[in-house]
Order: structure tokens, then C-alpha cells, then sequence
């Protein structure tokens, strides 16, 4: 194909409503507002897997933090009949994501598997995204930051320690989801299966509130919980649509 | 054109030369640097570069006794994540067990035997061989007198456990002490009076339907948090139909306190009362036709719901409404422990709240408390612990100079104990303190040896997880890396002790990996376990990283007639006058640091705290109220005093805390363990009053009196939250009990999400 | 004044203008060694500085990416604009009193331009790779983003940063050709080149008096679009505050604002330091005055309507916004550039004001400083505030970018003193073009000059 | 006065001449570097010859880079793999004393990486073996050569032009290389 061939080809792709129809997978995620207790272990375990670096308190004064997954708090009341939200803010890899078109170099887009990619090598750091992204989820490195030794030891060979100057956020963690097509291949070119792939933030979850999976998938896990009663997305009015989708809070007082 | 003359010519020539230069050196910047290709020279059996190995293991970051399984390449952890076939976490993990990495990769390990070559804390320790090491502390072991010999440990089970009974045994000492800040010593007292038992029963929260929590904070730090988090996920959605129902009661609002449906703030220590006061109603309700249930009447007869309103500040209605949806309950559970527990009434108030179970009849079924079989092998693990009054007691054998050694391993008094204590004084009349820790703690500084020892990712051990599970669990901890440093397992330590004292005929082990195979022939001959041989069970275990055998018990429980009498719970004694300290100081465990064993790990200083997103750091809690009475705001610094020392701390103006008390959280407030703990925020054990529960004498945490003045200064702590305000923007969104369909349907967005057939 | 009595005459105008390209001053050199050494100081070092540590050396966070690189982009942007813009719509509507000043003006927009570029590749976090922005085969076969109005943004100024340097090369030909002839030695050389061999036929001037209009006329759009795409970063964000239909025109307005205060300063300082009082007289100053006031009426208007954007929103995310603009922690600001860009224009109302040079300086310098601050709140207000209550924050700027921004100003002078001694900055043709010429039967030594 | 340009011309020549010379200077120094130290051949600390292994004996890559066909990384050889044929092969040449010399001491050989890729790129051994992708495709003809050096352009560009060729599945997505 020549490149005319293939703009035009993929600009129709993109020209047309809902394209992610024809996506491979659709990867998405369900977090039950219901069961999530705040206990953060998501956030460290995607500290872990994702070679997020420590900031440090100089910049975390300066409001420099790095979290890919972070859980937002949100008080409602006052003492005594006061109550404490959670809710986990990660990168809800919008189908129709506002910091995809902003980017000068197309350093974030969508690709086939439903994915909000961050290709770090591309960027250039203009740090648009950051600001038409709603959700706040996308952290930027300000600096070249250190592992005291041994702490490097720690990091993960199969994803990339950021460089100055570049954007980062969550990928669903495209380093596992990778590893599960290798070996669906190896096994006989077949798909990947439900709940063989899962984040680290998913794998971990003490109360199971996070549910992975291939949103095209009708049988799968979280197909099904997409399509429960609760089910809303944060920012809809937004129509950014995101691939996590937010199950409400009980409140089993509010009648 | 004109002609080129010589000094033109010189000039081109220079130029080119100059250029040429350039380019050849911009050309050499650009190259990319050399790097290695290192072989092995013969290549391990377990593992090949560039694809994962995993090692199923225990997590040692709190007693929960978690199944990890340790993610590595190339010979290096990488990831900790559960091990799914473990009963307890179930593939699950905390913030805390993750970051256990960091305890592995720390750069302040201590990374070599290392003698004290200065005064004491002066930290001019200079490195030394295993070998001076260990025969030095021999030495002094053989010359030492028997009595004078004591073992200070953290709370270790297994074969650890009877490792440590059968060496002090040998050196013919009774002193060996396990010490845990956070051993829930009144629940066991508790249970040991009302049921006889000296372990801890199994609480089903998973298959519950209505959960009561006296101040036990089980999502965050309460004896296994992530089973707890399973069982509460499971109950809240898992369940299809029915929601399970969670009210928590305490003082200031916990994890779970959010995670509950129904927040009761109760005068702390009144927990009990409240407790009996839900009891008497049920009794009085004919809601328990027991046949001692006259006793009951009789016992509970003062406990009438004005009183108790009276005495816990909650409200007769609430009492009334508490008592009846417990009772109706099918299956209700009644906790009790963490701060409940943490006052000179705390067993009766366990006592009471356990009675409660008792006479909502959730005793041994599911969904309500279920007895576990004793420990399978291994030493015994509660009544080595230490309470408040045996460590008071260390440090006054210490003063009359009754003690002669003094081994410490990894465990931390100096900081998990109140200064008031008065053990630093002990530890300087002691005359050998040797420390088995691999950082330079606070307790580590004062000592004259240390022997490091590995982190629990590079040595072996096992596990017997208390509480259990309902039926007997047993995992094996091994080595998923090669040790870092030159460190050895503390199993090695004591048995390299043994050698050079000669005990060989006691602990005839050449390792702590015999020891363990030693010990798990006899759970293979328990027969549950259908492999053929030993090696293959053997090998199984190390796979699996978990042994399980399904028996459970079944027997019924009478509780004796004078225990049922004697029932009641006194007003709760506090340390100090209410009007010159008019708060009571609640210290609980950080959900990132527990009890301060995570303030040198950067992933854990860096976790903001859940409820106020506050890192690197500590703070105190106070209710809106009463900080306006003062005048004070947020990130003020303040002055905390107790009658027995004071701290500062930067003021946190926090909705769901009681008037008249202050929390704050343990874990910060250092002044050893390394870079990332030392000199950071202030540490509440410090000055908490040396009352104890009288009836298991275990620190009595929650019964001081502090009073909080301004300095004028202002610290405001580093939060990564902004405004933790909804501001009607519908963020967060909640539906009603029965949660029906209100049109929020995730598929009504203007582009449905349409299905690809597969 | 006294200028304004004396007979002017085509020599002393060659004269006045080759004696400030060829005669330098002491004060000349120490303004520009003063110039030259504060750039290196406070752009270049903190800005290599930068490069080295990273964009941390600026004051930016979580949610506050974008800072003062990004409100200095704009403001050069914007100063870019009447440059050009004014000296064509002027053109077109030939009004005498442009031709003393417009070169003046059209320096201006270059320099600005220029700094503004240099203003994008401080911003970004790595501008080694900047080159990415730009659409050229590679073995990556990898392309810009052309739906990103960053790119637009790219474009729309490289477009007008060839146009008008184009436009006011082609205007100061025949000035070139003037000099060339009253040079020697390398000025001569120079100008020999500059000047692409100007002979001053009949032919020539008609070719470029076509040429200068159809560019004049091209670049009016031009400059509009430009300032409308610049405000589409933010405009086409859906961050509440940014996402407004009133942006467009909002940043034009704003840009010939301050763009115009620009030249007002400029021009004071030109004619202060250059003697050019005969050229640049009250005239200007009383014209560009009435300009002004028309342009704070409108900008004063938008603004107004931006607060009503906020209050009948009904929105959490608009309003909270608007609270925090009035009285959030930028509040201060806020007032300040409503005193600098609304109030004190109106001043100007009073002839004796337009018409008296030292009030006008203040009050144009004022503006700009408006300006500025208007930029800065733009960037700095909406990130602070956006959906996520707890993902707010503050942002405060770094020593390091506010030395930069000095440092620009100090970057802009350099070229503009530079620029100066080589372009005749009062356009010599034009403004013979304004006297009469010379009645053949008194001997051609005496005329009126007529204003 | 001359509105002429030659004069100037003439001024300035020799001006143009040096800029001139000097530009020609830096791009012949740029490529003498590039052409006679390109650094893709580095000197490795036993002078292996990949020709009498490959070439001559007909040792197949997959023998000693066992790892390729399972692994992302193709690997070196452990030392005692080496040794087990240098046993009895060739024992007494002074380059295999340098390894039984390592093999003695127990120490790895420190051999230099010629194909390197980036730190953000994700390539795996393992999916290419499968689909039986000749080594030489990207590794250029080692089997010819005494001292490996870096023949083909292991660059983006490589990538690209295989996968479009072969219209591997999604394989001008980003994230199929990029980590």
C-alpha cells in the first residue's frame, strides 16, 4: 500500500463514529465503587510493575506526584453523620480520547486492542495531553530520576524506565497483555482467554472491586459487569467514553 | 577569480583542518557506548535470561503470614504478588506485602557482621568475618550466666519458633520473648477465658450477612487484613441478592470505618459496654432461648439502654436498632480488637463482645466464628509474646543487672515502646546487646554485635498462619534470590551459635533447610497428603508454596456458668486529668507502615495515606469542632503532651473523629533505619502512659490523656490531594439499598459499545 | 516643539537616516553590551540549565503542566501582532501618518515572532526531538498529528513569520539602495547585496508598489488566523474556562492590543534615542492613542462576557472556575491586569494625554504588563481548577522561568538594537513621499513639508 | 556609483572559500569517522570466530544461542557449553587457552554486544525464530565473518519494512515493538 493509499484508508477508519467496533480486543475495566475499601495496594502494585519512579518529598511538595493509579477521596457530611468516598482514577483509555488529537506528534493514539497508547520514545513533552486529558491521570517526568542502588535491581526489563521530559500514564499494562498474546500464539494462534491477562492493579486487589478484561467479548468477566444496573462512567457528560467503567456506591441507608 | 596566495592558503587549510575535527568528533559522540554480554560460566538449572521465574514464598511484612509468589528474571525479584493458592490472601495482596521488595533492595542493609566500636549509638560500627562474629557471642553466651540470657524476637511461628525454644532450652534460659506492637493480647485473653483456647478462632467474614466491628480495624491491619478484604468484597457483592451489612464502631473513623455502612463513634473504651448493652437487649428481647440465658439476665441486668447510652454517648435508639438487626441477622458476626482492645478494660470488653456471638448464636457456623485446630508443628506462637509487663519487667532485670546478654532479633522496642518504659536506660546496663537485624534500627544503634540477617526473601522458614483459616494451614518460605549481601537466614545464626556451643546433639542441623524438611516429615506422616514420598511432597510444597489438610472442628462450645457471671465491663481508666489534658490520644497502625516497619521503604513513604493523602510525614487528627475552639487549622504545628513526654505534630482537621479525641498514626517519628525513615515526622508510642489492660497486661494504647497547645509555627504535611469536596459534580456516585437501575447504564452513552462476535 | 517648525528636506532625510545606521554612539554599545550580556544571563544560561535538569526547574506540576513559557509564547505572539497587520491594514487604507513608523512596527513583529519560537522550544520537555513536529518522510514513516491545533499552531506562524519578514524585506529595498549609495567600505558591500541591485527606474517602483500591496492585502487574514489558531490550544481543550467559542477573537483582540501598546513603546524610544523627532511626531502618538482606546473597550467587553460564560453555566466546573479567577489565589493578578488593561486606557480619552509622549509610554508599558498577566491567568487559573476536586492544585513559577522571561525581553532588544543599525528604521521613500516635491522654477532648494 | 554585485562578489570570496572548505571539512571528517571507526566490530576478549564455527563446522546459531527459539534474548553461551566441545577441540590454540583460562577461574567472559538495541524498544528472539526468520535477516552474514560486526542496520526502518512485507499481524502498531 502506498502511504495515500494508507492515510486515506485509516483516515476513513477514523472518520467514522464508534470505529472501535472493529477494534481486536477491546480492553476495558469495571472498578465496583461497592467493594473498593481505599487500601491502595493497587497503587504500589503499580508502582511495582510499571517502574514508577519515587519523586521524592522535594518534588511531591511541589506537586510533582507518580501515579498511574491513584484513589481520590471525597467527603460527604459532617460529624456525626459523615462519610468518606473512594473512588481509583487510572487511565480510562477514552475510545474517543481528548488527548489523542492534541498531540503534536501523535506520541498517544488508539490502537487496534482499544488501547490509549503513550509511546515515550515519540514524545516531545508539549504536555498537552496533561491538560486536555479531564481525568488528571497522565504524569509527567520532570526530571531524570534515580533508583538509590540496589533499588534499581527492582525494576521491570520489560518496561522502559522514562526519560526527562516525557509524558507517562497507566497502560493497562501493555507488558502483560503482550506476554498473553505470546504465549495465545505459541498455544496454537488462538485468542486470549478470559482473565489470562490481568494488570497488576486488577491481579492484586484484596475485595476483587477490579475486573479486566475484553470489553468484545460478550462472555467475558467484565463485558458482564459492564451491563450491571450500576454500571456509570466517571466524566460521562464528557462522552469522552472511556473503557472503565465505575459500578456506584451502595448506600444501603439511602433507601 | 583571483588567485589563492599562501596566506589565503593557511587559512583554508586551517579551516578544513578545523572542520574536519569537528566532524570527526560530533561523528564519535554520536556512537552508542559499549555495553556487556556476561555469560554464565555454567548456567543455572532454574532460570533462562529473558523469560520469568517464579518462586512461591511467605510474606514476613506483618503476621498476617500472606502466600507470595516473587516474580524473577535474570536471578533478580522483580514483583511480589499473592500466591493464589494460598487460603488467606488467595492471590491477593496489601500496599505493604508488594513493597517487601524494597526491604530486599534496600540500600541501608546492614551487608556484614558488624561490632560496635565506639560507645553505644555512637554508630561507629566496624565490619567483621561471620566467624570473629559469632564466636565473640559464643563466648559471652558460655560465660554467661543461664538466667542471664535473654532472646528478644520478633513474633516468628513455625519452625523458627521452636528453633529459638529449643536453643534457649539447650542454654538452659526461660527468657526468650517474642514482641510484636500490634499482638492482639487481650483477644487472646479473651478467648482463652470464654472458650479455653489458646488461639484464635476463625472470623468468616466472607459468608457473614451482618458485620459488627468494635474498633477493629480488619481492612487495614487487624490480624489478616487481605482475607478480611476478600471476605468483604465477597460478602458486599459476591453474594448476588443479599448485601452483606458492616457497621463499624470506634472512636475515630478506620478503613473499615469507611468501608462500613453505618458509622457509630462510641466514648472510646465504652466499646464493651456498648457491647453488653446489645447483649442485654437480645437477652431481654427474647431473641436468645438458650438454657443458661437466666445467667445472661442476671449478668447483664445493669447493662439497660440508658445507661449504656449514657456511658458510650451512642443513642438508646441506635442501641436498640443495633441490637435487633444483629440478632435478626442470618448469619451475624461481632469483632472486637484493635483500640477496643487497647485499654485496661480491653479483655472484658472482648469478652463481651465474643458473648455477643455467643448469644446471636454465630458461634462455629459459617458466617460466624469458627474454631481452629491447634497449630499442626512448630513452636508454640502466643505465649511466648511478650505483653507490655513482661518487657517492663526486661528492663528492671536489666537495672539490677540480672541480665548478661541480650539477643535481639528484628524486632524494634526502643521504637515500639512507650519511652516511659525507661528500656534505652536497660539496654545501657546490659552488658552484651546483640542484634539479628538487617537494618540499623532504632533498638540495632544500641547494640554491640550485630549478626545481619536475611531479609525474608533470601531464606527459608515456614509458616503456620495465625489466625487460621478454619482448618490447619502450613507454607514454606524459600529463597527466591541468591542472598545480596553477606548476610545469613536467623535460623543459620542460631544454628552456627549451637556449633561453636556445642549443642550439636539438640539442634543437630546443618541448616535452617534441614531443619524444615525435618520438620515437614512429620506433616507428611500426618498422611493428608496423597504424594508417595517425601521428596515428591516435598517438592509439591515448594511448587504450590502451601499445604492444607481439610479438617475442621465441629465441636460445640458451653461457655462455664462463672465466666458467664463474672461478664461486665468497667468505665475505661485513662492516664492523666481530664481537665489539664482534655483529649484522649488515639494512635493507630498507618496503613503504609504498620507499626514503623515501613518507614524505609520509598514505596511506603511515598503511599499517600488513604484518608488524608498525606506522604512523608505525620499528623494529628482533630475534629473540626474542637480545633475551632482552639483556633487552630490545618498544618498548624502542634504540641502534644501526655504526662509522660510530648511530640509535635502538623494539625489535620478531620471530619469523622470524636470531639474529645486526637488520633494519630504509628510508624513515622525515627531516628535510626535508614535514609527514608530517619528524622521524619514524630512517633505517638512515645508517649503513651505505661497503663496496661489489667487482666493480660498488654499496653493499654488508647488510655492516655494528651493535651494539644499551639507553637505557632505552621508544617503543613505534604499531601497529593487537593480538595477531597464533591461539589455536586456527581464524581463519586451511589445508588439506594436495592440498587435498581436508574438509567445509569454504562451501554446509554451516545456511541453504544457494540459487541464483535468472536 | 521645535522640530515640527523646521523645513524639512529630501537630503536630511537620506542624512538623518544613513547618520543613524552609519554614526554610533557610546550609549549606543553599552546598551547593547547591557542587552547582549542580561540575554546570556537570564535566557540562555537558565534555559541550558533546563536542559540539563529538566522541566522540573520550572515551577510546573500535577494538574498545572503548562506555566509562564507557555503565557511568554502567546504574549510575543500576540506583541507580533500589529507589527505587521497595522502597517498593512494602514497601507491599504494609505494613511499618511503610518509611513514614518511602520518599519519600526515590522521589526517588531519579527523579533517577537522569533522570540516567540524560541519561547515553544523552551517549553517542551525535549526540544531535541522538535524537529518531530514537522511533516518530512523518514525511515520511521512516522507524520505529525495533523488533527492537533499545536500543529496548526506550528504552521499558521512559520506562514507568518515568511510573510512578513518578506513584506518588510521588500518594503525597505529602495532604503537599502538609498544607503548603499551613501556608504563604503563593508556597509557598501552589504548593502550592495541587500539592495539586489535597486536602480530606482520607473518600472521598479511599480513593480513594488503592486507587489507591496498584494502582500499587504494577503497578509491581513493571515494575521487574524494566525492568533486564532494560537488561541485554539487552549480553546479546543474541554478544560472549563478554556473550552470557549469567544477565544478566537478574544486573542486577536488582545494580540493588536498589546501589540499596538508595543509599538507606542517602541516608537517612544525611537524617537527619543534616534532623534527621529521630525518623523515621529504627536501625530502618531495621538492616532495610535484613539486605536487603543477602541481596542480596551473591546477587549474590556469579552472579558465581561467571560464572567457571564461562568455564571450562567450553572456548571460546578464553570463556576468554580470564575470563583477562583475573582478571588482565588491568582485573584490579585486578576484586578491588577483589569486596572492595567481596562481602567487606565481610558485615559487616553483626553487629547492632551494621546498628544503628550511620557504618559503614553507608561500607559502602553502598563498595558503590555496587563497583557502579560492576562496570558499568565489564562494558563495558570484553568489548570489549577478543572474536573477533579481532589486532583487540584496550585502552580507557582520558578526563579528559573522568571528569568527567562526577562531574559527574553532582553533577547528581543539585542535583535531589535541590532536591527536597527542595519535596516533604515524610518523608511526613507515613504516618507519623502509625504513632502512635496520640489517646484522646478524656485531652483528646487525650497519647499513646504506638508503633514 | 556601480549597482553592480561583481565588486562584492570579489570582497567576499575568500570569506566563501574558508565557510566553504570549513562545511567540506566537517562532513569528510563525519564520515572518515563513520567509514574507518564505525565501532560495529569491536575487538572482543577471545578473538571467537563465528566462521569456523558456522561456516566451517556447520554448528547451526540455534546450537549455541540455544536460547533464541524460547527467549526474548538469543543469549551467549554459558562458558561450560563452550567447553564442552573445547575439551578436545583445538585445546592447545592460545585462544581457547584464554577460555579454558576463564573456565578454570569460574569468571564469565565479558563479551562486547555488537547488535544493541534500545532501552524502549521491545524485540523478542523468540517470535521471529518462529516464524523462521533467517538470523541473517537482521544480523547479516555472520557465518562469514571472523571478528562480527554490525552489517545490516538493525534501525526502525528494518522493522518496518519486514512487517509491512509480510503483513504481520498489527505490525505497524507501536506498541508491538515500543515498550
Amino acid at each position: 500500500m502506498s502511504f495515500m493509499e494508507r492515510f486515506v484508508s485509516s483516515w476513513r477508519k477514523f472518520r467514522t463514529p464508534g470505529y472501535y467496533d472493529e477494534f481486536d480486543y477491546a480492553w476495558g475495566m469495571t472498578i465496583d465503587l461497592d467493594r473498593c475499601t481505599g487500601c491502595k495496594a493497587c497503587v504500589t502494585a503499580c508502582q511495582a510493575e510499571n517502574n514508577i519512579p519515587i519523586v521524592g518529598e522535594k518534588a511531591l511538595a511541589r506537586g510533582r506526584e507518580m501515579q498511574w493509579i491513584r484513589i481520590e477521596r471525597y467527603w460527604e457530611g459532617e460529624y456525626p453523620n459523615v462519610r468518606l468516598r473512594f473512588i481509583p482514577l487510572l487511565c480510562q483509555h477514552c475510545d474517543a480520547a481528548p488527548c489523542e488529537t492534541v498531540c503534536p506528534v501523535s506520541a498517544t493514539y488508539h490502537n487496534q486492542d482499544g488501547l490509549n497508547v503513550q509511546l515515550y520514545n515519540r514524545c516531545i513533552g508539549t504536555r498537552s495531553c496533561a491538560v486536555y486529558c479531564p481525568y488528571e491521570v497522565r504524569y509527567f517526568n520532570y526530571y531524570d530520576h534515580h533508583w538509590d542502588a540496589p533499588l534499581e535491581q527492582q525494576l521491570n526489563p520489560d518496561v522502559t524506565v522514562r526519560e526527562k521530559g516525557v509524558m507517562e500514564k497507566c497502560t493497562f499494562c501493555v507488558q502483560r497483555i503482550r506476554q498473553a498474546k505470546d504465549h495465545a500464539k505459541d498455544d496454537g494462534q488462538r485468542r486470549i482467554k478470559d482473565g489470562e491477562v490481568q494488570p497488576a492493579c486488577v491481579q492484586t486487589c484484596p475485595t476483587e472491586a477490579l475486573v479486566f478484561g475484553d470489553r468484545n467479548d460478550p462472555e467475558s468477566e467484565v463485558s458482564k459487569s459492564m451491563h450491571d444496573p450500576r454500571a456509570y462512567r466517571v466524566l460521562g457528560e464528557l462522552n469522552t467514553l472511556p473503557s472503565v467503567v465505575y459500578l456506584k456506591k451502595v448506600d444501603a441507608d439511602a433507601g | 577569480m583571483s588567485k589563492v596566495d599562501r596566506r589565503e592558503f593557511l587559512k583554508l587549510v586551517g579551516a578544513g583542518g578545523v572542520g574536519a575535527g569537528a566532524g570527526f568528533m560530533l561523528a564519535e559522540s554520536l556512537k552508542h557506548p559499549t555495553e556487556f554480554l556476561i555469560p554464565y560460566p555454567v548456567p543455572p538449572e532454574e532460570f533462562s535470561p529473558g523469560i520469568a521465574t517464579w518462586y512461591n514464598s511467605v510474606c514476613g511484612m506483618c503476621p498476617a503470614g500472606c502466600g507470595i509468589s516473587v516474580r524473577t528474571r535474570e536471578g533478580r525479584a522483580k514483583k511480589i504478588e499473592g500466591n493464589p493458592s494460598h487460603p488467606v490472601n488467595q492471590g491477593r495482596l496489601c500496599a505493604l506485602g508488594q513493597a517487601g521488595l524494597q526491604v530486599l533492595y534496600n540500600p541501608d542493609r546492614v551487608t556484614a557482621p558488624m561490632l560496635q566500636h565506639g560507645d553505644r549509638g555512637s554508630d561507629a560500627f566496624i565490619q567483621t568475618t561471620w566467624e570473629d562474629g559469632l564466636s565473640s557471642v559464643a563466648e559471652h553466651l558460655a560465660t554467661a550466666r543461664d538466667s542471664g540470657i535473654y532472646f528478644l524476637s520478633q513474633g516468628v511461628r513455625g519452625h523458627l519458633a521452636m528453633l529459638l525454644e529449643l536453643f534457649m532450652g539447650e542454654l538452659g534460659s526461660e527468657h526468650l520473648l517474642h514482641h510484636d506492637f500490634a499482638h492482639p493480647h487481650s483477644l487472646y485473653a479473651a478467648n482463652s477465658r470464654l472458650f479455653g483456647e489458646d488461639h484464635l478462632p476463625y472470623y468468616d467474614i466472607r459468608n457473614t450477612r451482618y458485620l459488627l466491628s468494635f474498633g477493629a480495624d480488619y481492612l487495614n491491619n487487624w490480624l489478616s487484613p487481605v482475607h478480611h478484604s476478600l471476605g468483604f468484597g465477597h460478602s458486599r457483592q459476591g453474594n448476588g441478592a443479599t448485601r452483606g451489612r458492616f457497621v463499624q464502631i470506634e472512636p475515630k473513623m478506620s478503613i473499615s470505618g469507611v468501608a462500613a455502612d453505618e458509622w457509630v463513634p462510641a466514648r472510646p473504651g465504652t466499646e464493651g459496654i456498648l457491647a453488653l448493652g446489645l447483649a442485654h437487649r437480645i437477652v431481654a428481647g427474647s431473641a436468645y432461648a438458650g438454657d443458661d440465658v437466666d445467667d445472661w439476665a442476671a449478668a447483664l441486668a445493669p447493662y439497660t439502654a440508658d445507661r449504656v447510652a449514657e456511658q458510650s454517648g451512642v443513642p438508646a435508639e441506635t442501641i436498640a436498632r443495633l441490637a435487633d438487626e444483629f440478632a435478626g441477622a442470618e448469619p451475624g458476626l461481632a469483632i472486637g480488637g484493635g483500640a477496643a482492645g487497647d485499654h485496661t478494660n480491653g479483655v472484658d470488653t472482648l469478652v463481651a463482645v465474643n458473648a455477643l456471638n455467643y448469644l446471636a448464636g454465630n458461634i462455629g457456623k459459617p458466617g460466624g466464628v469458627v474454631f481452629n485446630p491447634g497449630p499442626v508443628t512448630g513452636g508454640p506462637a502466643n505465649k511466648r509474646q511478650a505483653n507490655y509487663q513482661a518487657m517492663q519487667d526486661l528492663a528492671e532485670n536489666a537495672l539490677r543487672g540480672e541480665i548478661d546478654v541480650l539477643i535481639v532479633n528484628n524486632t524494634n522496642p526502643l521504637f515500639t515502646l512507650p519511652r516511659a518504659a525507661g528500656l534505652s536506660e536497660a539496654l545501657e546496663a546490659i552488658p552484651l546487646v546483640v542484634s539479628l537485624s538487617s537494618f540499623v534500627d532504632e533498638t540495632t544503634a544500641m547494640a554491640d554485635v550485630i549478626l545481619p540477617s536475611h531479609t525474608y526473601l533470601e531464606s527459608w522458614g515456614d509458616d503456620m498462619p495465625q489466625p487460621g483459616v478454619g482448618f490447619s494451614v502450613g507454607a514454606i518460605s524459600q529463597p527466591v534470590v541468591s542472598p545480596l549481601y553477606n548476610t545469613r537466614a536467623t535460623g543459620d545464626i542460631i544454628l552456627g551459635l549451637a556449633g561453636k556451643l556445642g549443642l550439636n546433639q539438640a539442634l543437630p542441623w546443618t541448616s535452617m533447610e534441614d531443619c524444615l524438611k525435618d520438620g515437614w516429615r512429620q506433616i507428611f506422616t500426618r498422611g493428608s497428603a496423597e504424594t508417595e514420598n517425601f521428596d515428591a511432597f516435598w517438592r509439591d510444597v515448594l511448587v504450590s508454596g502451601v499445604w492444607g489438610e481439610n479438617r475442621r472442628r465441629t465441636d460445640a462450645i458451653v461457655i462455664d456458668k462463672r465466666v458467664i457471671d463474672d461478664i461486665g465491663v468497667a468505665e475505661p481508666e485513662f492516664s492523666g486529668e481530664r481537665d489539664e489534658y482534655p483529649f484522649i490520644l488515639h494512635p493507630y497502625l498507618s496503613t503504609a507502615m504498620y507499626d514503623g516497619r515501613g518507614a524505609n521503604l520509598p514505596w511506603m513513604q511515598e503511599l499517600p495515606d488513604p484518608m488524608s493523602s498525606i506522604v512523608y510525614g505525620s499528623w494529628v487528627e482533630i475534629n473540626p469542632t474542637s480545633a475551632g475552639e482552639m483556633g487552630l487549622e490545618d498544618g498548624d504545628l502542634v504540641r502534644i503532651t501526655s504526662e509522660h513526654g510530648s511530640i509535635e505534630a502538623p494539625v489535620l482537621i478531620f471530619p469523622a473523629i470524636m470531639p474529645d479525641v486526637v488520633a494519630m498514626p504509628i510508624g513515622q517519628g525515627h531516628d535510626a533505619l535508614g535514609r527514608y525513615a530517619r528524622n521524619r515526622g514524630a512517633n505517638p508510642i512515645q508517649i503513651l502512659a505505661p497503663i496496661t489492660a489489667s487482666a493480660s497486661g498488654s499496653l493499654a494504647a488508647s488510655a492516655t490523656r494528651v493535651s494539644v497547645s499551639a507553637t505557632g509555627r505552621r508544617a503543613a504535611p505534604v499531601k497529593t490531594g487537593g480538595v477531597s469536596r464533591q461539589l455536586g459534580r456527581d464524581i463519586v456516585r451511589s445508588t439506594g439499598g436495592d440498587a435498581t437501575p436508574d438509567g445509569h447504564d454504562a451501554r446509554l452513552n451516545s456511541i453504544p459499545i457494540k459487541v464483535k462476535s468472536v | 516643539m521645535q522640530a515640527e517648525e523646521r523645513k524639512l528636506q529630501f537630503a536630511d532625510v537620506n542624512d538623518d537616516v544613513v547618520r543613524s545606521l552609519v554614526v554610533t554612539g557610546r550609549n549606543y554599545y553599552i546598551a547593547l553590551a547591557i542587552a547582549v550580556l542580561v540575554t546570556l544571563s537570564c535566557f540562555f544560561f537558565p534555559w541550558f540549565y533546563q536542559l540539563y535538569y529538566g522541566i522540573g526547574a520550572a515551577g510546573n506540576n500535577h494538574p498545572a503542566v503548562w506555566g509562564t513559557y507557555l503565557a511568554s509564547f502567546i504574549f510575543w505572539i500576540g506583541l507580533s501582532h500589529s507589527g505587521t497587520l497595522l502597517s498593512c491594514v494602514l497601507h491599504i487604507t494609505n494613511s499618511e501618518w503610518r509611513k514614518a513608523m511602520y518599519r519600526s512596527a515590522e521589526a517588531m513583529t519579527l523579533f517577537s515572532l522569533m522570540v516567540a519560537a524560541t519561547m515553544v522550544m523552551v517549553h517542551v520537555g525535549r526540544p531535541w526531538f522538535i524537529h518531530w513536529a514537522a511533516p518530512y518522510p523518514n525511515q520511521m514513516e512516522l507524520w505529525p498529528n495533523f488533527r492537533s491545533p499545536l500543529l496548526f499552531d506550528v504552521m499558521a506562524i512559520a506562514t507568518y513569520l515568511t510573510g512578513s519578514s518578506i513584506f518588510i524585506y521588500m518594503g525597505s529595498i529602495p532604503d537599502f539602495a538609498a544607503v548603499r549609495d551613501r556608504t563604503t567600505g563593508w556597509r557598501h558591500h552589504m548593502y550592495v547585496l541587500l539592495s539586489l541591485g535597486w536602480r530606482g527606474t520607473d518600472t521598479e517602483w511599480h513593480r513594488l508598489g503592486w507587489a507591496y500591496t498584494f502582500l499587504a492585502v494577503l497578509i491581513i487574514p493571515l494575521a487574524v488566523s494566525v492568533h486564532s489558531i494560537v488561541s485554539w490550544d487552549f480553546a479546543m481543550s474541554i478544560v472549563p474556562g478554556l473550552h470557549q467559542t469567544i477565544f478566537a477573537p478574544y486573542f486577536v483582540v488582545g494580540a493588536i492590543y498589546s501589540g499596538t501598546a508595543g509599538i507606542v513603546t517602541v516608537m517612544y524610544v525611537l524617537r527619543k534615542y534616534m532623534n527621529f523627532e521630525q518623523y515621529i511626531t504627536k501625530l502618531h502618538f495621538d492616532n495610535l492613542g484613539k486605536l487603543l482606546i477602541v481596542l480596551s473597550l473591546i477587549w474590556t467587553y469579552i472579558n465581561v462576557l467571560e464572567l457571564f460564560t461562568g455564571w450562567y453555566s450553572g456548571t460546578s466546573t464553570e463556576y468554580e472556575q470564575l470563583k477562583y479567577k475573582l478571588f482565588g489565589f491568582y485573584a490579585p493578578l486578576y484586578w491588577e491586569m483589569i486596572l492595567f488593561c481596562a481602567a487606565l486606557p481610558l485615559l487616553m480619552i483626553s487629547r492632551r494625554i494621546r498628544t503628550s509622549f511620557f504618559p503614553m509610554l507608561l500607559i502602553s508599558v502598563a498595558i503590555n504588563i496587563g497583557m502579560y498577566t492576562e496570558r499568565f491567568l489564562i494558563v495558570a487559573t484553568t489548570q489549577s481548577r478543572q474536573y477533579l476536586p481532589d486532583a487540584w492544585g496550585v502552580y507557582i513559577p520558578s526563579l528559573v522561568e522568571i528569568s527567562i522571561i526577562v531574559g527574553s525581553l532582553a533577547l528581543f532588544t539585542t535583535l531589535f538594537l541590532i536591527f536597527v543599525k542595519i535596516v533604515p528604521s524610518v523608511s526613507i521613500y515613504e516618507v519623502k513621499e509625504t513632502m512635496a516635491t520640489p517646484k522646478p522654477e524656485k531652483g528646487g532648494s525650497e519647499w513646504q513639508a506638508t503633514h | 556609483m556601480s549597482v553592480s554585485i561583481v565588486p562584492t562578489l570579489r570582497v567576499l570570496l575568500p570569506a566563501a572559500r574558508i565557510a566553504l572548505v570549513g562545511l567540506l571539512g566537517l562532513i569528510a571528517g563525519f564520515f572518515a569517522n563513520a567509514a574507518f571507526f564505525p565501532g560495529t566490530s569491536p575487538e572482543q576478549p577471545i578473538a571467537f570466530s563465528h566462521r569456523i564455527h558456522a561456516d566451517e563446522n556447520e554448528i547451526p546459531c540455534l546450537y549455541c544461542h540455544v536460547q533464541a527459539r524460547r527467549s526474548i534474548s538469543a543469549g551467549v553461551p554459558s562458558v561450560n557449553k563452550c567447553m564442552g566441545c573445547h575439551n578436545e577441540v583445538a585445546t592447545d590454540s592460545p585462544q581457547i587457552r584464554l577460555l579454558t583460562n576463564y573456565w578454570e577461574t569460574k569468571e564469565p567472559i565479558p563479551w562486547i554486544k555488537v547488535h544493541d538495541l534500545p532501552d524502549f524498544v521491545h524485540f523478542t528472539h523468540k517470535r521471529h525464530v518462529a516464524a523462521d526468520i533467517e538470523c541473517q535477516t537482521c544480523h547479516g552474514p555472520v557465518e562469514t565473518m571472523d571478528v562480527v560486526s554490525r552489517e545490516a542496520p538493525v534501525k526502525m526502518g528494518l522493522c518496518l519494512a519486514c512487517h509491512k512485507e509480510e503483513e504481520v499481524e498489527h505490525g505497524t502498531d507501536c506498541w508491538t515493538c515500543h515498550k
